[in-house]
């Protein structure tokens, strides 16, 4: 499913074949460089996902990837990676959320996978998983509220002298 | 000069003599020891092994030992204060007086006992409790999981040690060790009693807590087994008690099975020469454990307990049924050696085929009783 | 007494044993790195594990997007620390594909020979240190050492530096091979195999690594992708997936190799699938000695400071331990807008706690052993 | 028991090979020539300062912003040892932050910084984290002890890759900076007691005494050595401030005096004169000096400075001549004899006729013009008399008639007053 012979407007096939085999779920479909994309909102998220794992004739088991994106005004998005080893296809999923409203419902349940990387999408970025079993942080420490990823969490001024400076290193951002 | 009768006459001052011959002559091994080991499983895994200490790094035996008397002794605040501080003599004493029944050369020895493998035996039996002190006293989580592993390792693994030696002694007729020495003139009881020896020697590295048996000190889970809390002096009890049991039992190894200071050159040769050979052979067992301590991987505590129980002690005995069957009918030695390596070739052959058994599908993960347990 | 901590009481059991908390902490000599693990412990089984990740988190992705493409290099080789280039072609290849750079068929190969090279150094690692964990006392770790060492002097001779190479370029490679590279290589490849054939010997027959490893935590396909294995760990449940072959990248495709693959999916197969994959990597080195091109290393005309406009992309690589992933977003300028790395040993480790449970303590350490983690990719 | 068998036999197998470890501090394995521990500044023994002018590319393109760097004007450029004239003062790189990726090396465009590949590169461990802050001292120690021999730059490499891949021949090695040779040649020369650096230039006269005409002559002689690309950038700048300075109305003087130096046709708009062509070097002595131009700000050219580069230009095109072994042209021998030049002597072997007649001295030369030596002496009038004499015949080719305060002084240096008839044209051919 190279994307050169793709017109541009034509859908990329992966994308005809989950339009017809889920009638219901509006998403719509784009390309990216690697894989074909599908934008859908968190209310029909889950349903989509379920219907990608379960129909044979998808068959997508594998969840590769969470991405989660800080687009600033656009609020926070998150980007699903699906492989299917049946047929041998792979998916890209959008889920963007309004600014003010981050949550997406938790894929934990459908596929174990997603549980490590949820907890590190939310802790990096600040995204909330509905009915996620653990919702710690996994990476920073657990009282720790920060989002580093988001893009307006200044990059700490690279300290010059480590352990000079009488408080901790290059707090004085 | 025969070295039998006492020194000046006066018994007690020849003990005394004797004895600290015997203390000079161990740490001088000892120390000399731990450099051996670790040059020679250095050249096992091809690299150079210490060479900064002395010339060949000779001195690396006395180097440690500075080291560990200028290291600070310390003791935790929540260890019980005098069981931690015994434990070393009591793991020590014990190897120290197995040394005393060792005969070295034909008279050499601090005192020929009548029942000097008895003794032996006996004597063994204490070290268990030092290494349970250890552990307990220490109150560390490690040293607690060690000193139970190791308590658990040596008193299973004593039975068949005990029992494999009485075949022996069953056919040397005496458990007096000289005896058993001269017997041995003509042919080593290594060749009669082959199985004897496999199982003296695998009971043996578990005494020892060395190669596959190494689990109390196992470094890669419980980091270090029950001497993890001790430092300085205490701990280097704990290395010279190993080392010299590891020698007490090679030379006790080479006079019971390997014909002592006799087997080739019989005894008109002087007692140097004597001394001499039982060194060798003493140093061909210890390096045989060196050598399977650089190759084995480790068993699993369950694994350990299933072979003593449900293999070593089972063949022990029945080597010991089969040694008083051919005594009592006096059946030729020849014919007694032959069962003997039959023997030896069926437990290899067990192991061997216990080990390549068909996988069968084990219980798949997640299904152990204790997993429902509600996690916190 | 104060020995005893006041634990969570076993129910249902006659003895009320109390389980006890056994921490292997940070330093720990079989954690790989900085990985600490909490086993609640009733006797000598595991009741309860609590892995603690994020030690080594050094803010990778956040890095990437304050740093030009160029710049982020040296982050991307120190996350697979044993296997540097793997990182860097990966990255490399991402950030390519993103802007449509052509990179000439000579760095290409050269780029495949480099990541074999890494990988076989990787599985090394392994082999060495899996033996360590079964207790084999520092054996195998020499004797696997003895070739990391030999593939590390050749790598330095290539591009500098032994683990950090930074030797690939947006457009190929720095520079070429030197003269002598292909008899060293060839060498280094002798000493490889006979490396693993010590190895071999030294554990694969040995009755008691195989009473320790055979039938320990069996981990079926769908379990297996169901928990998001990739690599190695999938293909010992006996799933030939292999990105090299599934999505070829590069010029994998050019290469013939197969796929090992266990039945059991148990720590048995993980180390046999590894040690098997080392004879394939050797098998591609020589391929790609045999047919490597003349001609450039580095794509002609290449900008200063490279911009790229919009677009995304998630290139996923075969690592070392599984599927090494990069999703880069780009919306103009010289700096990614949003880089992310899918880190195999990060969906490896997450079932640890599935994995371990009503295991012994020996073998939690040996199962958490055969997982083959590397923890600047976790942590990221 | 087979495979324990194995196991036995294999470790027995390496206990009877060569162990492989060598004893580190006492044997060193070599290191390869690609090997880079740590970026170090490299130091150019032909003129005795680091290769380092401090444009902080380096630091810029750094990853973990591990330099800083101080620059300043290089004290030996005026001194005429170095072409140098910014120069780096301090330089600091932490090598605890240091994360080794070889980037400063490629973006240097003076090959300045390259990566130690010896084995004191690896050995820099110290007790304190911040004495990994190493100063430009320590980072020039390594170079300057000759250790560096062989210093590896990645852009050759990829250069001669490039070149090599379309068949021409690889080119030479580029990195000259730091080269045992460089340091050998070094030693010689400060064994003969000559200075460390190799001598460019001329050391140049303080420029603060020669005053405003001397610096005009200056900025005339520069003109006269600069290149042609630095001219038409003169030129242009000095065009643009015109335009500028007219649409505001009045253009500045020193404007309309650049663009006169710089021969500028925006010049001729402004002030409806002839734009005097510029002194091009092969063309000895025929600087516009016009006696009578506004504001005598193109300065005399007979200034000492303007001799002795003339001469010194007439020797060198003699030399040349001489060297292809042709007969040395008229021009070039009147320039020789005019400027006294020993030269002269030694091709017409008789004296340089510049000293020989003894004109009566005349006295109008300008009085701050002789910073050295008596303003009368016979040398001197001769100039003054022959700058007359030029002056006045210019004036005649522009057809205008001599001012009379030139008439006076041809008078008074009884020079012959050329006549309009008189073609000979001086000595200023194009």
């Amino acid at each position: 499913m190279s994307d050169e012979e793709q017109s541009v407007e034509a859908e990329p096939a992966i994308a005809t074949l989950v339009r017809g085999r889920l009638p219901d779920v509006p998403f719509e479909a784009s390309k990216t460089k690697s894989y074909a994309d599908l934008r859908i909102a968190p209310g029909h998220f889950l349903a989509l996902v379920t219907g990608l794992r379960d129909d044979d004739e998808l068959a997508f088991d594998l969840l590769r990837n969470i991405v989660s994106l800080d687009m600033e005004d656009e609020g926070l998005w998150a980007k699903y990676h699906f492989y299917s080893f049946k047929h041998g296809h792979a998916l890209q999923v959008t889920v963007p959320t309004p600014p003010g409203a981050p949550t997406i419902p938790s894929l934990t349940a459908l596929y174990p996978a997603a549980n490590w990387h949820e907890r590190e999408a939310a802790e990096m970025m600040g995204l909330v998983f509905e009915g996620h079993p653990d919702p710690r942080n996994l990476l920073l420490e657990e009282d720790l509220r920060i989002h580093p990823l988001r893009k307006a969490h200044p990059l700490q001024k690279a300290e010059i002298l480590q352990g000079i400076e009488d408080g901790p290193p290059g707090v004085e951002v | 000069m025969t070295f039998g009768d006492a020194f000046f006459g006066l018994s007690w001052l020849d003990a005394i003599i004797r004895v600290l011959i015997i203390v000079g002559a161990m740490t001088v091994v000892v120390v000399y020891l731990t450099w051996g080991e670790r040059k020679v499983i250095a050249r096992f895994q091809m690299r150079l092994g210490p060479t900064r200490t002395g010339p060949v790094g000779l001195l690396q035996g006395v180097a440690d030992a500075l080291k560990l008397l200028s290291k600070e002794d310390l003791r935790p605040r929540n260890a019980d204060r005098w069981v931690f501080e015994f434990a070393p003599y009591l793991t020590f004493i014990p190897v120290f007086l197995v040394l005393v029944a060792l005969p070295f050369a034909r008279d050499w020895g601090v005192r020929n006992l009548a029942l000097g493998m008895f003794f032996v035996f006996a004597v063994l039996g204490l070290n268990i409790v030092g290494v349970l002190m250890a552990g307990l006293g220490s109150g560390n989580k490690y040293a607690l999981l060690g000193g139970v592993r190791a308590a658990a390792q040596m008193i299973s693994y004593e039975i068949p040690l005990v029992v494999a030696l009485l075949a022996v002694a069953m056919v040397a007729g005496t458990l007096d060790l000289n005896a058993i020495v001269l017997q041995q003139a003509d042919r080593p009881f290594v060749l009669i009693q082959p199985l004897a020896f496999v199982i003296f020697f695998t009971a043996m590295l578990s005494e020892l807590h060395r190669a596959p048996f190494d689990i109390p000190v196992a470094e890669s889970e419980i980091v270090g087994g029950y001497f993890v809390e001790y430092s300085g002096i205490r701990w280097s009890m704990f290395q010279l008690a190993e080392y010299a049991s590891l020698w007490a039992f090679s030379i006790f190894g080479s006079v019971v099975f390997l014909g002592g200071w006799e087997f080739p050159m019989g005894l008109e040769w002087g007692w140097g020469w004597q001394l001499a050979l039982t060194f060798i052979k003493s140093f061909i067992i210890i390096g045989l454990i060196f050598w399977v301590r650089v190759t084995l991987p480790r068993l699993r505590v369950d694994q350990l307990m299933s072979f003593c129980w449900k293999v070593l002690i089972e063949v022990s005995f029945v080597l010991l049924l089969v040694n008083g069957l051919f005594l009592v009918y006096e059946w030729p030695e020849e014919l007694l050696a032959l069962a003997n390596w039959a023997g030896t070739f069926v437990l290899l052959g067990a192991v061997y085929l216990h080990a390549t058994r068909k996988p069968e599908r084990k219980n798949l993960v997640g299904s152990y009783k204790h997993a429902e347990v509600p996690t916190p | 007494m104060s020995v005893w901590p006041e634990e969570r009481v076993t129910p249902n059991s006659d003895l009320d044993t109390v389980d006890m908390t056994v921490n292997v902490g940070p330093q720990h000599p079989a954690t790989h790195g900085v990985f600490r693990m909490v086993l609640t412990v009733d006797g000598e089984r595991v009741v309860d594990c609590e892995p603690y990740i994020g030690y080594l988190h050094r803010g990778l992705e956040k890095l990437s997007e304050n740093a030009d493409y160029r710049q982020a290099m040296g982050w991307w080789d120190r996350t697979d620390y044993l296997a540097g280039m793997c990182c860097e072609g990966a990255y490399v290849m991402a950030v390519e594909k993103l802007a449509g750079i052509e990179v000439p068929e000579r760095a290409e190969y050269i780029r495949v020979l480099m990541m074999e090279l890494s990988r076989i150094n990787s599985h090394f690692m392994f082999l060495g240190a899996f033996g360590a964990d079964v207790g084999s006392f520092g054996t195998s770790f020499t004797y696997a050492w003895r070739e990391r060492e030999r593939i590390y002097d050749l790598i330095e001779e290539v591009s500098g530096d032994r683990m950090f190479p930074t030797y690939f370029r947006i457009g190929g490679i720095t520079m070429d091979l030197p003269e002598n590279f292909e008899s060293r290589c060839r060498w280094v490849l002798g000493s490889i195999r006979q490396g693993l054939e010590d190895l071999d010997g030294l554990l694969t027959g040995n009755e008691i690594f195989v009473e320790r490893c055979q039938g320990l935590a069996p981990v079926t396909p769908e379990q297996a992708i169901a928990w998001g294995f990739t690599g190695p760990m999938l293909r010992a449940t006996g799933v030939p997936w292999d990105i090299r072959k599934a999505e070829p990248y590069s010029v994998y495709p050019q290469m013939n190799f197969e796929i090992p693959t266990g039945h059991q999916g148990d720590v048995f197969d993980r180390f046999h699938v590894r040690l098997a994959e080392v004879y394939q990597s050797a098998r591609i080195i020589e391929q790609c000695l045999d047919e490597m091109p003349a001609g450039r290393v580095l794509a002609p005309k290449l900008a200063k400071t490279l911009r790229i406009d919009d677009g995304e992309l998630y290139m996923p690589t075969e690592g070392t331990k599984g599927e090494y992933g990069v999703y880069l977003m780009a919306r103009g300028g010289t700096q990614a807008y949003r880089a992310k790395l899918r880190a195999p040993s990060f969906s490896n480790l997450s079932p640890l706690k599935e994995l371990v449970v009503g295991t012994y303590v020996a073998d939690a350490i040996v199962i958490l052993g055969s997982l083959d983690i590397v923890l600047g990719e976790v942590d990221k | 028991m087979i495979g324990i068998l194995k196991g036995l036999a294999t470790t027995f197998s390496t206990f009877t090979r060569h162990p492989v470890t060598i004893q580190y501090p006492d044997e060193k394995h070599a290191l390869p020539e690609r090997q880079r521990s740590f970026p170090v500044l490299t130091w150019d023994f032909d003129h005795d300062e680091p290769f380092c002018t401090g444009c902080n590319i380096c630091a810029r393109n750094c990853p973990v912003d591990c330099m800083t760097t101080v620059m300043h004007d290089n004290p030996k450029h005026p001194e005429g040892t170095s072409d140098r004239r910014k120069i780096i003062e301090k330089f600091w790189i932490d090598y605890a932050r240091c994360m080794r990726c070889n980037i400063c090396v490629e973006v240097c465009p003076f090959e300045a910084i390259a990566m130690d590949n010896n084995w004191s590169g690896h050995e820099h461990s110290v007790y304190d984290r911040r004495d990994l802050h190493l100063d430009i001292e320590d980072l020039l120690a390594v170079s300057k002890s000759g250790e560096l021999a062989n210093p590896f730059r990645p852009l050759d490499s990829i250069e001669a890759n490039a070149a090599l891949a379309e068949g021409e021949d690889a080119p030479p090695a580029g990195f000259q900076g730091g080269r045992p040779e460089a340091r050998a040649a070094q030693a010689e020369r400060v064994a003969q007691g000559q200075g460390a650096a190799i001598q460019e230039r001329e050391p140049e006269v303080q420029e603060a005494a020669a005053g405003a005409a001397a610096g005009g002559t200056a900025q005339d002689d520069e003109v006269a050595t600069m290149s042609p690309r630095k001219l038409r950038a003169r030129r242009m700048k000095a065009e643009r401030d015109a335009r500028t300075e007219q649409e505001t109305g009045e253009v500045s003087a020193e404007t309309i005096a650049a663009l006169r130096r710089y021969a500028s046709e925006v010049y001729t708009e402004i002030t409806g004169e002839p734009v005097p062509p510029i002194g091009t070097p092969a063309v000895a002595a025929a600087a516009p000096a016009a006696a009578g131009t506004p504001a005598g700000d193109v300065g005399d050219p007979n200034s000492p400075r303007k001799l002795r580069a003339r001469r010194m230009r007439a020797e060198r095109s003699a030399g040349e001549h001489l060297e292809r072994g042709e007969e040395v042209p008229a021009e070039t021998l009147q320039a020789l004899n005019e400027t006294e030049s020993e030269l002269y002597k030694q091709i017409t072997g008789n004296d340089p006729s510049g000293t020989a007649p003894a004109a009566a001295a005349p006295p109008a030369a300008p009085a701050e013009a002789g910073a050295q030596g008596d303003p009368n002496s016979p040398r001197k009038l001769r100039a003054r008399r022959m700058k007359a004499e030029r002056t006045a015949k210019e004036h005649l080719e522009r057809g205008e008639a001599i001012p009379d305060d030139l008439l006076a002084t041809l008078a008074e240096l009884d020079a012959t007053i050329p006549t309009a008839a008189d073609g000979s044209g001086g000595t200023d051919s194009s």
